[in-house]
């Protein structure tokens, strides 16, 4: 049964990693790297259940890195978030364009 | 017994009430008639679904979270149903 | 009992989804902004069946603190599709 | 009939999830992020981790959600050239490249053993010396509490590279920039309606964390989510970032967490160790200490670098 969670989760994985690869815009990077996030976590969850015993319907210890992990990967995400808006801020641009473009010095508009 | 019977009969109507929500979401012609069909039967559906589960959770503490959450839905729920309709009523077809 | 509330939770979550699927496709803000209030109803609900199936009394918790969110997440949605092309976006 | 019900939610999770990937509007994505992490709560209680559902709620579904809307409403209008996206050919390489790691994934998922090797016994069998009844919060504060004790000092360093970002004339500022208070009554009346609510709510998350779900993390959340509602209706202003109680608030849980921890070396024989009889009242106050200091860092971390200049 917690099998269809797993597949769930390696599903997740592929699609997040095709986003964060495929889409131009950082925002769109940092969204899809959370959803790879969340597969991965998924697939701790479907360890963590079939790890029940004791009477618990799930191992604790996998449950408790998955809280960690998503504490971590939200404040991941905010630092990634802020440097996002000063790039912006700072040169008009919201992308990881080639190095070769010239930095926008006009501002943006 | 009875219990039983009266917190299925409450769940279904519940169920119904969901099913005319989403029906109403799939087939009205616009955004605020949609956030009509949402906020009216999907609030009532979730109103009678807490009452069909009432008599089945630890009292008085289950049924304490169960109210709450149906007031915290309904207040919310109408609170935010402005705020939605005010954007649905200056924004028209998203850019 | 437990089948017939686990088939209740069951209904009302593809309701959720078919209208989820609905309300994401737009046509407007207003309509993808209803997301979260959609889930806020009905998310609870199939929470709150899910916990009466199992009898697992921690999803309640979950359906009190998705009550909040949902509705903290209604307001902000429409605090953000609300903001007006800010013009000095930039030089704050 | 539990399959069913599985096989539903998990096609409308991944149906939400492919959206969020497909959709044009950067906008409309983060919508399909925000309902996807609250649909994942319902997995996670299929899953048996409601501690796991309350946090995936709270935090990837309401706190990021909040983040990537800020971000996105400030980039409003700023789309990225057509030329950006990758060739088509890269596009089906990175599709190749996604799907063979998502089958080896499922492969191992298939091929894991099942029941998989537990560690349940093990914590149930440690837990009456935390005097906590909650499996995964004995395990947060008691086994793991070295981790928890770095995660909270991730956050810290995460705000601090987040102020850090701050222009100079804005530096040791207030976050955020300064809006127009267009007062919309509907908002502050949400906004009045529901902190309360959620305040009590969020203590009992810490409460009931002791012998329920729920805990620092779960109650800290929801918490800053409040905090959050209220600095959107304008209801209240952002301190400066170098207003000293704010700093004392954001440090005061790691803080404590870790003199406790040291004090362990004395108390008890260890680092992080707890004095049996002391277990449950020590991780109770270093809870409360955390829960503050995890609503602060989520909230300031979220209204991302100062912008505006000190108040002199």
């Amino acid at each position: 049964m917690s099998a269809l969670f797993g597949l769930a989760g390696a599903a997740l994985v592929g699609l997040g990693l095709y986003g964060l690869i495929v889409h131009p815009e950082p925002l769109r990077k940092i969204l899809a790297f959370n959803l790879l996030g969340s597969g991965v976590f998924l697939l701790f969850g479907v360890i963590a259940r079939r790890g029940a015993a004791a009477g618990m319907g799930a191992d604790p210890i996998p449950q408790a890195l998955v809280i960690t992990g998503i504490v971590v990967a939200f404040a991941g995400s905010a630092l990634a978030v802020a440097l996002l808006l000063r790039l912006h801020q700072i040169s008009g641009r919201a992308d990881l364009g080639a190095d070769s473009a010239p930095p926008a010095g006009n501002g943006p508009t | 017994m009875s219990l039983d019977v009266f917190s299925l009969l409450a769940i279904a109507a519940g169920a119904f009430f969901f099913l005319a929500g989403t029906v109403g979401l799939l087939r009205f012609p616009d955004a605020l008639t949609r956030l009509h069909a949402l906020t009216k039967a999907d609030n009532l559906g979730l109103g009678l679904v807490v009452l069909g589960l009432l008599p089945r959770v630890d009292w008085p503490l289950g049924a304490l979270k169960l109210i709450v959450i149906w007031l915290v839905v309904l207040l919310a729920g109408a609170t935010v149903g402005q705020l939605i309709a005010r954007v649905a009523r200056q924004a028209r077809p998203s850019p | 009992m437990a089948d017939l509330l686990l088939a209740a939770a069951g209904f009302v979550l593809l309701m959720v989804a078919l209208g989820l699927v609905r309300i994401l496709r737009g046509p407007t803000v207003a309509d993808r902004i209803m997301a979260a209030q959609l889930l806020g109803t009905g998310g609870i609900a199939t929470l709150l069946l899910i916990a009466a199936a199992t009898g697992m009394d921690a999803a309640i918790d979950v359906a009190l603190a998705l009550a909040l969110l949902a509705a903290f997440a209604s307001a902000a949605f429409a605090y953000g599709a609300a903001d007006p092309d800010d013009p000095e976006a930039d030089r704050g | 009939m539990t399959l069913a019900f599985d096989a539903i939610l998990i096609a409308t999770v991944l149906a939400v999830a492919g959206w969020t990937i497909a959709a044009r509007e950067t906008f409309a994505a983060v919508i399909g992020f925000v309902a996807y992490g609250l649909l994942l709560a319902l997995v996670w209680v299929r899953l048996a981790a409601p501690d796991v559902a309350l946090t995936e709620a709270a935090i990837g579904g309401g706190v990021t959600g909040v983040l990537l809307l800020g971000g996105a409403a400030r980039l409003r209008g700023v789309v990225a050239a057509p030329d950006a996206w990758p060739a088509a050919t890269l596009r089906l390489a990175a599709a190749a490249l996604s799907a063979t790691v998502a089958a080896a994934l499922a492969a191992v998922v298939l091929l894991l053993p099942d029941p998989a090797p537990t560690l349940a016994p093990e914590a149930l069998a440690s837990l009456p010396a935390t005097g906590l009844g909650n499996p995964v919060n004995g395990v947060l504060m008691a086994y793991r509490a070295l981790d928890t004790l770095h995660e909270k000092v991730v956050l810290v360093l995460a705000l601090i590279g987040v102020w850090s970002l701050a222009a100079d004339r804005a530096w040791g500022g207030i976050p955020g920039q300064r809006r127009p208070t267009r007062r919309d009554d509907a908002l502050v009346f949400l906004a009045r309606l529901l902190p309360p609510v959620g305040i009590v709510i969020g203590v009992y998350l810490l409460w009931a964390g002791a012998d329920e779900p729920g805990g620092a993390f779960q109650g800290g959340a929801l918490l800053a989510a409040m905090w959050l509602l209220a600095m959107m209706a304008g209801l209240v202003t952002l301190p400066a970032v170098s207003s000293r109680w704010l700093r004392l608030a954001l440090v005061a849980g790691p803080a404590l967490f870790l003199a406790i921890g040291l004090a362990g070396f004395v108390i008890a024989d260890a680092f992080l160790a707890y004095p049996e009889a002391w277990a449950k009242p020590l991780i109770i106050v270093i809870e409360i200490a955390l829960v503050l200091s995890i609503a602060a860092t989520l909230g300031l971390l979220v209204a991302g670098p100062p912008e505006q200049a000190p108040p002199r």
